[in-house]
């Protein structure tokens, strides 16, 4: 069963899914039920994953299956494959997901209206995401990168709040943008590259490891790093990789292409936030750790500083934006953008420490916006207001929610004894190191971001003190008694994140030791190919 | 008499043009019509004309041939539906016929 | 290290105890049934007294014997370990030993004074907390883990501070101070990546070997010293801690004896090879200032905690000069001597409100107890407190036979010492420091006076009675070693077993400093006496310098109004249309306003509008005019030939 | 001079090869009769005409196969079997097997139906002919015979607007032709033969360049991009699609545009001459295919009838064909041909529903609201068009547009031509806008909330067919390898 474990993780959601199209839309129990049991399924799974995973042994749990091949005479075979696999990226996003997931769905029990059509799409959204976590053939990832937009839309579209029609539009539109962007280097990468392995003939292969291989370009192609073909200010590469990095920072998201992320999260139902938070934002660092970065190393050796900049400005404008914010779910949204601002931070300093850092980040966040958008939710499952400015001293009247808010807050910005604290401290110290090593950043731009956790406690704490603390208070249409505090359904949601937030905080090293080869890989990769390449005219 | 071949070509041109004119700026479309045949006329002139530069080649005059005969069928379709437009909309000014629009 | 000393499993064992009977306090707390809340707070009292004695059989075998080092990897990364270290020698086993001391005499003091609180266990979890993590920082031998343990710090005196968060102001405060904190913290972060990258290594042991250059060393040693500033409440990170006095008395004694700002000084002397001479002439400078800011200030105070306060400013201060002219023994000293007198003093003035507070609460009448202007005469009614007063005033004015002359005393020594021969800025930074232990003795007593002497006014009606036996023990007991005798055999020379042992001992001690100090120590009282009646009634002083106001005005507003800026243009990108800011008024704001407008806003608006504006275009072709259709085609083919031709 | 008999014989052996056109033919003939019969039965028509159109592509099928590979000069040199023809008379005729499926939901509605039939059918033959043709006089007699038979057909809803479609239409298609005619006239005087697949063609072409001649092959050229509804002439799309009978418009988009396409490609490929003409024919093209994008896209964001937007659609999706053809390496007119199969398969799949819902009443967008919570299946399937449509995956829409917008790459990294990689950009950029458009009829079935007067109902024409085309659609996808071996096999010579 190992070598299949992937593709059981994968498949299973998607046969679930078929199987409740044929069920009757009435029973709704059913598709819990389902939904309930694929959850289970892919924890097993993903258990039995995690036990036979041997750090540091690079991809494991490959699978190999020729897919598409066409034969196309003289311009040479194109060909894709089922190429999935794990590595200290992939597998704890995997993980991530696995456990979201299943987090989402206890958390989507109070969806009433079309319970069919909801789960299904979610069971659709779960195979995409695993997919887009372990496809390593450009044109599977592409086809689950895709694959997520229409579930998600919909799901944002029918179960939204009330501006959901402009929410999920404007979702939809920015990300197809993005994945434009990447299918247009998609197109350029696999005409460019052949495969090694096959002699005589010649493949275009979409396998990424190719790719990622700059003597597998084929000599005459425009994107041949020995051959830099120059396009206006930069060179082809550079446009490449320009549009990679665009393409996944909209996903990320990164400012300025982060405005569909506050009004998505706004509108979205509860587990649908989750998701978005947890998971999707999740896609686009993973793409540019997996795809641009190390395809183009040259390039982002190039642009590494802007990179991080752009890292730090999300950072700050970000967290800006979040203290500005009136409604709790958006000040949370803007706190992902915030967030992942170290993920690009990270990735663009070059080193292991950043590299694992980011691979941190995008895991703890993963967590902590989880807990948050479930406890945004819980509040407006109470009152639908998730005005600020609304509440005051809900403390008094709601103790465990205010204790699990504490527990996010602090966890978001960064205490130790969180995850985010590991993830973030060492986001730090490898775009500090960077420059001494050669890297793309200077040491100026750590030192900035450093002004991120003043902003990050600033609107915390300030959310804290308008919203629990002070006397109880509230405005708006709904009564006191409205808000009770959590029910056993929510506190049992909130538990286990709560759990693995502090576990990962307190315990780094299960995690990081996962992510440590791979970092180091990564970063060494990286930065000498980058210099590499660079210097050969 | 010997017109040189372009003489025939600067005719052709111009009887397109005003073909083109005529079918353009025209408000009957009976008149519409006759533009148009006088544009399919144009080149049926050109084509016969350059049997002079292809002397021994009758394709031209062959292709000449078959176009007035489409023009034939043309001109019949055409007026069947200007005479459905007239019984619809009983106008025959092609320019207020336009519920189709946007 | 010559003499490898191995630690006894006693040993070993004590010091897991020390710190976990606190960490046990904090968990345990969850676990008691709010009905019988008031088992936590004994519960944690007595934890804390197996931990106070635990740390003392570790003060008891680490004295005087090599440092005990144990490094324990965290996670590892890249080939570099993450450790949490534990590092043991005289000082921070002292150290260990007074926190640990002071916050179970807190803790029992809080048994009497938090009775009947309804968050009771909330508070004693988070002290609890708070005592375990400033045990961790003392501990620690390793800069991650201490920063770790730093921010622990930061987040439980957040909690306790805003304990009674019904009320606005602790609210505002505790946020306040935790964002403070944060300040100094962003540039502690600094210092670590610092560190980090030339070092590869953050275990203060391996970091006395690290080649580092000058300018990346000062660089470091300054972005940790912002990190003490903020905890320790350096000038200008200071405001939190007048603030921070909403929170429950005993929660100031912690915060100010023992377990937040003494994080700093002790953090500074531990890490005081890293920093360089410029960067301890900073050092210096930054305590000065806040000595001399802390001392005038509490000159005009009238809240009896705000007093206290602003004494401890000073006092801290007074370390950090110690510190920045580079005498770390000095400023330990002051800092072990200080952590008994101060919380002592807190905890009498707590004492004074409770008892108070209990009278209100018979007889209804409503005044606030803690001005001194409503006080007096309450000699009287509280003999006991009165006693412990004078007698941890004394060692906070640093009068002969106290603690605090010794270690006051300790600090003057070194600065002489440091100045050196000849007129330079660092006469001027001494001269500081005496008018500041000048103006210490004056409010102090003036303090004192207007407590316990003159007529009774607010009070006079009241029935006041002495505070619960329970807080007056632990008073007790810290007005008992807030005198000499613990510290030195000789009452005039701070050369005792204490200093000799917390460093590397500088054989320099002038007699004649002492007796200079007690002489002009003895001439403050007198003045005090004779200017007992003054008030110093300065506003400016009063809201010391209203430096919060300044910060309020020139950090807190523009960031919120640069925030506010961005979420408007952020939303207005959504909602489509623009208005002039009334935030504009800076010229950053401006830029950045532009940008967003610009730029980010042109996004979503400019495409979809200009996709529009194109649809209608092309669309426009299609007005459903058949002539026309025909005239644009032939027009477009014109165009296209004449442009592909030419 | 050839021998009379020996010509008779070639037109004998002639006859043999357009099996396919035969058939056609005869059903013409045959519905024109059984239209005299008073009281014939509706559906005996369109079983005839789906007979003719199954004989159709039986023949082809079978003569494809038994046909060696070589092309096959018919006539004397006027028409031309190859596997490319072939290839695009078959996906004709099943476009025309489609349509006669749709047109049998709603034949009850349509008047004078063997007539219609009749036209369908000749129109197909025209198509056939068309993509045959290598020779300026069959091009112009079978385009006109289309064209002729389209102006009447779109005007078979027997309306108002319909007339008006019918007209305007007409009289476009008339002015295209005229000047498509001139053009070729011209060419004829500067070359001297109208075959355009011999050397004798490109020859002065290539060695006498004159302006004259870029003007000529250009209004040739405009005929063919009239019959694709590609910019700049398309004003006539919208207007007779939101006119004509649904199955029409849904004919209308396809074989009108895939036999312009054929006779564009093979008309392009003679006058670019293997890059050695002096005229940019690949920057034209480009430019024509990104025209088509913009104004097909743009324009359709507008729309408020499902009609018409789905009229603008086929302007831009004309583009995308284009861009196939603008590459001008081999493996981009087999690229072309794959989008062409799945656009046959998207396209009739959304009209189909479009159809469906229509005869519920829903023809402006507004009226779909509400009906994907009542009618799931439909709208579903309706969705998964627009997706193919929009060229996202799943869907052969999306393998086809990364073809195509591959083989575009490889002729810019061959040629390093800047208006190939702008159009690279430029198109897979307008697939966001699309997306716009696409998706709004989905949206309205899905998000919005209205009252739809019907009752669900699984087990419909419709959804079988639909079922069928959705999975197709998936299939190609999936596995593009089967059709594409089939393609590969296409060796397109001129």
């Amino acid at each position: 069963m190992q070598q299949y474990l992937l593709s059981l993780l994968l498949f299973t959601p998607l046969l679930a899914a078929l199987l409740s199209l044929f069920l009757p839309a009435t029973s709704t129990a059913t598709f819990r039920i389902i939904t309930v049991v694929v959850n289970v399924l892919q924890v097993m799974f993903l258990l039995v994953l995690l036990l036979n995973y041997q750090a540091g042994a690079g991809l494991q749990f490959v699978e190999l299956k020729p897919w598409i091949t066409l034969n196309m005479g003289n311009w040479g075979i194109l060909k894709a494959s089922y190429f999935v696999g794990v590595d200290g990226l992939s597998l704890p996003l995997v993980a991530l997901a696995v456990f979201i997931l299943f987090i989402a769905t206890i958390a989507s029990w109070k969806i009433t209206q079309n319970v069919k059509g909801y789960f299904i799409l979610l069971l659709i959204l779960n195979a995409a995401i695993i997919g887009s976590f372990t496809a390593l053939d450009f044109l599977l990832f592409y086809l689950f990168f895709e694959f997520m937009l229409l579930p998600m839309f919909f799901l944002i579209a029918l179960w939204g709040g009330p501006k959901r029609e402009y929410a999920s539009i404007k979702f939809f539109l920015y990300t197809l943008l993005g994945s434009i962007l990447i299918l247009i280097v998609m197109i350029a990468l696999y005409v460019s590259v052949h495969d090694p392995s096959t002699s005589g003939q010649l493949v275009h292969s979409f396998n990424l490891l190719h790719m990622a291989d700059a003597s597998n370009f084929i000599s005459t192609s425009v994107l041949d790093p020995h051959r830099a073909l120059q396009l206006g200010p930069f060179s082809a590469r550079t446009w490449a990789f320009l549009l990679l990095f665009f393409g996944f920072a909209i996903k990320l998201p990164m400012v300025p292409v982060h405005t569909w992320l506050p009004d998505a999260h706004v509108e979205a139902p509860t587990p649908i936030s989750v998701i978005l938070a947890a998971l999707l934002l999740k896609i686009g660092g993973y793409g540019l750790a997996r795809i641009a970065f190390p395809i183009f190393p040259d390039a982002a050796f190039h642009l590494g500083w802007f990179v991080g900049l752009m890292g730090v400005i999300s950072i700050i404008y970000g967290g800006l934006n979040a203290m500005a914010s009136k409604d709790l779910k958006r000040l949370i949204a803007y706190s992902s953008v915030s967030h992942m601002g170290f993920v690009l931070l990270g990735l663009a300093s070059f080193t292991a420490e950043g590299t694992a850092g980011a691979v941190y980040q995008m895991f703890s966040h993963g967590l902590i916006s989880a807990m948050l958008f479930v406890l945004a939710g819980v509040l407006a499952d109470r009152t639908n207001d998730r005005t600020i400015s609304h509440y005051s001293g809900l403390a008094g009247k709601m103790p465990t929610y205010t204790a699990f808010i504490l527990v996010a807050f602090f966890a978001s910005l960064g205490l130790p004894g969180f995850s985010g604290f590991i993830a973030e401290i060492m986001v730090f110290l490898g775009a500090f190191k960077s420059a001494g090593l050669g890297g793309p950043l200077h040491e100026s731009l750590a030192i900035v971001a450093t002004l991120g956790l003043v902003i990050g406690a600033a609107y915390y704490l300030w959310t804290l003190q308008r919203m629990f603390f002070g006397p109880l208070n509230v405005k708006g249409d709904f009564s006191v008694d409205q808000l009770s505090d959590l029910n056993r359904r929510e506190y049992f949601i909130l538990l286990p994140l709560a759990l693995a937030i502090l576990f990962f905080g307190i315990f780094p090293q299960p995690l990081m030791s996962v992510i440590d080869p791979y970092a180091q890989h990564f970063a060494a990769f990286v930065l000498e190919t980058g210099k590499n390449l660079t210097l050969t005219p | 008499m010997n017109v040189p071949v372009h003489h025939f070509l600067y005719l052709g041109a111009f009887l397109f043009s005003v073909g083109l004119v005529v079918v353009i700026s025209k408000r009957n479309t009976i008149l519409v019509l006759l533009g148009l045949e006088l544009m399919l006329n144009a080149s049926n002139l050109n084509l016969v004309a350059f049997n002079r530069l292809h002397p021994g080649n009758l394709q031209g005059q062959m292709f000449a041939i078959f176009v007035i005969v489409v023009a034939v069928c043309e001109a019949a379709v055409g007026l069947a539906i200007v005479l459905r437009i007239y019984r619809e909309y009983q106008t025959s000014v092609p320019d207020d016929v336009n519920e189709l629009n946007l | 290290m010559d003499a490898i000393h191995t630690y006894s499993f006693l040993f070993h064992f004590c010091l897991v105890a020390a710190l976990a009977f606190p960490l046990l306090s904090f968990v345990l707390s969850f676990y008691i049934s709010e009905k019988y809340s008031w088992i936590t707070s004994v519960l944690a009292s007595f934890l804390l007294l197996l931990g106070t004695l635990a740390s003392a059989v570790v003060l008891y075998q680490a004295w005087n014997h090599p440092p005990f080092a144990y490094r324990l990897e965290w996670f590892s990364l890249a080939g570099y370990s993450f450790s949490a270290g534990v590092y043991i020698n005289n000082i921070s086993a002292l150290m260990l030993f007074i926190v640990t001391g002071v916050s179970f005499l807190v803790h029992l003091y809080s048994v009497g004074y938090m009775a009947g609180d309804a968050g009771i266990q909330r508070y004693f979890a988070m002290l609890g907390f708070f005592t375990f993590a400033m045990q961790g920082i003392v501990v620690s031998g390793n800069l991650l883990m201490t920063f770790v343990f730093w921010e622990l710090v930061g987040f439980s005196s957040y909690m306790l501070i805003g304990h009674w968060h019904e009320i606005p102001a602790a609210a505002e405060a505790s946020k306040r101070a935790f964002i403070i904190n944060r300040v100094g913290d962003a540039g502690f972060l600094v210092g670590l990546m610092i560190v980090w990258a030339h070092g590869h290594s953050f275990d203060i042991a391996a970091l006395q070997h690290m080649p580092v250059d000058p300018t990346w060393m000062t660089l470091a040693s300054l972005g940790i010293f912002c990190g003490i500033v903020g905890k320790s409440a350096q000038f200008p990170l200071f405001t939190w801690l007048p603030d921070a006095m909403v929170g429950p008395t005993p929660v100031s004694a912690l915060i100010h004896a023992a377990t937040m700002v003494a994080a700093g000084v002790f953090l500074l002397a531990r890490v005081h090879f890293l920093f360089t001479v410029p960067a301890l002439h900073i050092v210096a400078v930054v305590g000065c200032i806040t000595a001399l800011l802390g001392a005038v200030s509490a000159l005009a105070q009238h809240d009896i905690k705000k007093i206290l306060a602003y004494s401890t400013l000073s006092q801290l201060g007074l370390m950090v000069v110690a510190l920045g002219a580079g005498s770390p023994q000095a400023a330990l000293l002051h800092l072990f001597t200080h952590a008994f007198f101060k919380a002592c003093l807190f905890l009498a003035a707590g004492a004074v409100i409770h008892s108070l507070h209990q009278a209100q609460h018979q007889s209804h009448v409503h005044f606030d107890v803690q001005d001194i202007r409503n006080l007096g005469g309450l000699e009287k009614k509280l003999p006991f407190t009165f006693l412990i007063f004078v007698i941890s005033g004394s060692a906070l004015a640093g009068l002969p036979l106290t603690s605090g002359f010794l270690s006051k005393d300790a600090i003057l020594t070194a600065l002489v010492q440091w100045h050196g021969e000849g007129f330079s800025w660092k006469l001027l930074i001494l001269a500081a420091v005496a008018l500041v232990s000048f103006l210490t003795v004056v409010y102090t007593f003036r303090m004192i006076w207007k407590i316990f002497k003159g007529s009774e006014t607010a009070t006079a009606q009241l029935h006041i009675s002495e505070p619960p036996a329970v807080m007056r023990a632990p008073m007790a007991v810290l007005a008992g070693v807030s005198l000499w005798i613990w510290f030195s055999w000789n009452p005039f020379n701070f050369y005792g077993w204490m200093y000799t042992n917390i460093g590397e001992a500088k054989p320099f001690h002038s007699g004649m400093v002492s007796i200079a100090s007690a002489i002009w120590v003895i001439l403050a009282l007198g003045v005090a006496y004779v200017t007992r009646q003054v008030t110093v009634g300065s506003p400016l002083l009063l809201n010391a310098f209203y430096f919060d106001r300044l910060l309020k005005q020139f950090v807190e507003k523009p960031i919120l109004q640069l925030a506010a800026l961005t979420h408007h243009a952020d939303k207005k990108w959504i909602d489509g249309f623009l208005h002039a800011t009334a935030y504009a008024q800076l010229i950053v704001a401006h830029l950045t306003g532009w940008f967003d407008r610009a730029i980010v806003d042109g996004l979503v608006d400019g495409v979809a509008g200009a996709a529009k504006g194109l649809g209608s275009f092309t669309r426009s072709f299609q007005g459903g005019k058949i002539q026309l259709y025909i005239f644009w085609a032939t027009f477009a083919i014109i165009i296209f030939i004449i442009w592909t031709l030419l | 001079m050839e021998h009379l008999a020996e010509q008779l014989s070639s037109i004998k052996a002639s006859f043999i090869l357009l099996g396919p056109e035969l058939v056609l033919s005869t059903g013409i003939v045959v519905l024109v009769i059984l239209g005299l019969i008073k009281k014939i039965q509706k559906t005996t028509l369109t079983a005839m005409s789906a007979l003719t159109f199954v004989v159709a592509i039986a023949v082809s099928l079978a003569l494809s196969r038994s046909m060696a590979q070589e092309s096959a000069a018919l006539f004397g040199g006027m028409l031309r079997r190859d596997s490319f023809s072939s290839y695009l008379g078959l996906l004709i005729d099943i476009s025309g097997l489609l349509t006669v499926a749709m047109t049998w939901r709603r034949q009850q509605l349509q008047r004078a139906l063997s007539e219609y039939y009749a036209l369908l059918i000749t129109i197909t033959l025209g198509a056939h002919l068309l993509v045959m043709s290598v020779n300026l006089l069959m091009v112009f007699l079978s385009l006109e015979m289309v064209s002729l038979s389209s102006y009447v057909l779109a005007g078979f809803a027997f309306s108002r607007k319909g007339t008006e479609g019918s007209m305007k239409y007409f009289l476009f298609g008339s002015v295209s032709s005229a000047a498509m005619l001139y053009g070729f006239s011209l060419l004829y005087g500067l070359t001297g033969t109208l075959d355009f697949s011999l050397g004798e063609f490109t020859r002065p072409l290539i060695d006498h360049p004159s302006p004259l001649f870029f003007i000529a092959a250009f209004l040739g050229l405009a005929g063919f991009l009239y019959k694709m509804a590609a910019a700049p002439l398309h004003p006539w799309a919208p207007d007779v699609y939101e006119a004509a009978p649904m199955p029409v418009i849904a004919f209308f988009a396809v074989v009108p545009k895939l036999a312009g396409l054929g006779v564009l490609t093979r008309f392009t490929l003679a006058l670019y001459a293997y890059g050695q003409s002096s005229f940019d024919w690949q920057f034209v093209l480009s430019l024509v295919a990104m025209l088509s994008l913009t104004v097909g896209n743009f324009s359709a964001l507008w729309q408020k009838n499902a009609k018409r937007l789905m009229g603008y659609s086929s302007i831009a999706q004309s583009g995308f064909l284009l861009v196939g053809v603008a590459a001008f390496v081999p493996q981009g007119i087999h690229y072309m041909l794959f989008y062409a199969s799945a656009y046959v398969v998207m396209n009739f799949l959304v009209f189909l529903y479009l159809q469906y819902f229509e005869s519920l009443g829903c023809t402006t967008l507004e009226s779909f609201a509400g009906s994907g919570k009542i009618l799931v299946w439909p709208a579903v399937f309706l969705l998964v068009g627009f997706v193919a449509l929009t060229g996202l995956p799943p869907t052969g829409g999306f393998t086809g547009k990364l073809f195509i917008f591959s083989s575009l790459w490889d002729a810019y990294q061959l040629s390093g031509k800047g208006v190939l990689l702008w159009l690279m950009v430029f198109g897979l950029l307008n697939t966001v806008v699309s997306l716009f458009y696409y998706l709004r009829i989905p949206f309205y079935a899905f998000v919005r909330s209205g009252e739809i007067n019907a009752k669900p109902n699984y087990l419909t024409f419709e959804n079988l067919l639909g079922l069928i085309l959705v999975l197709g659609v998936l299939y190609l996808f999936f596995n593009p390898g089967l059709l594409m071996g089939w393609i590969n096999k296409i060796n397109f010579v001129l």
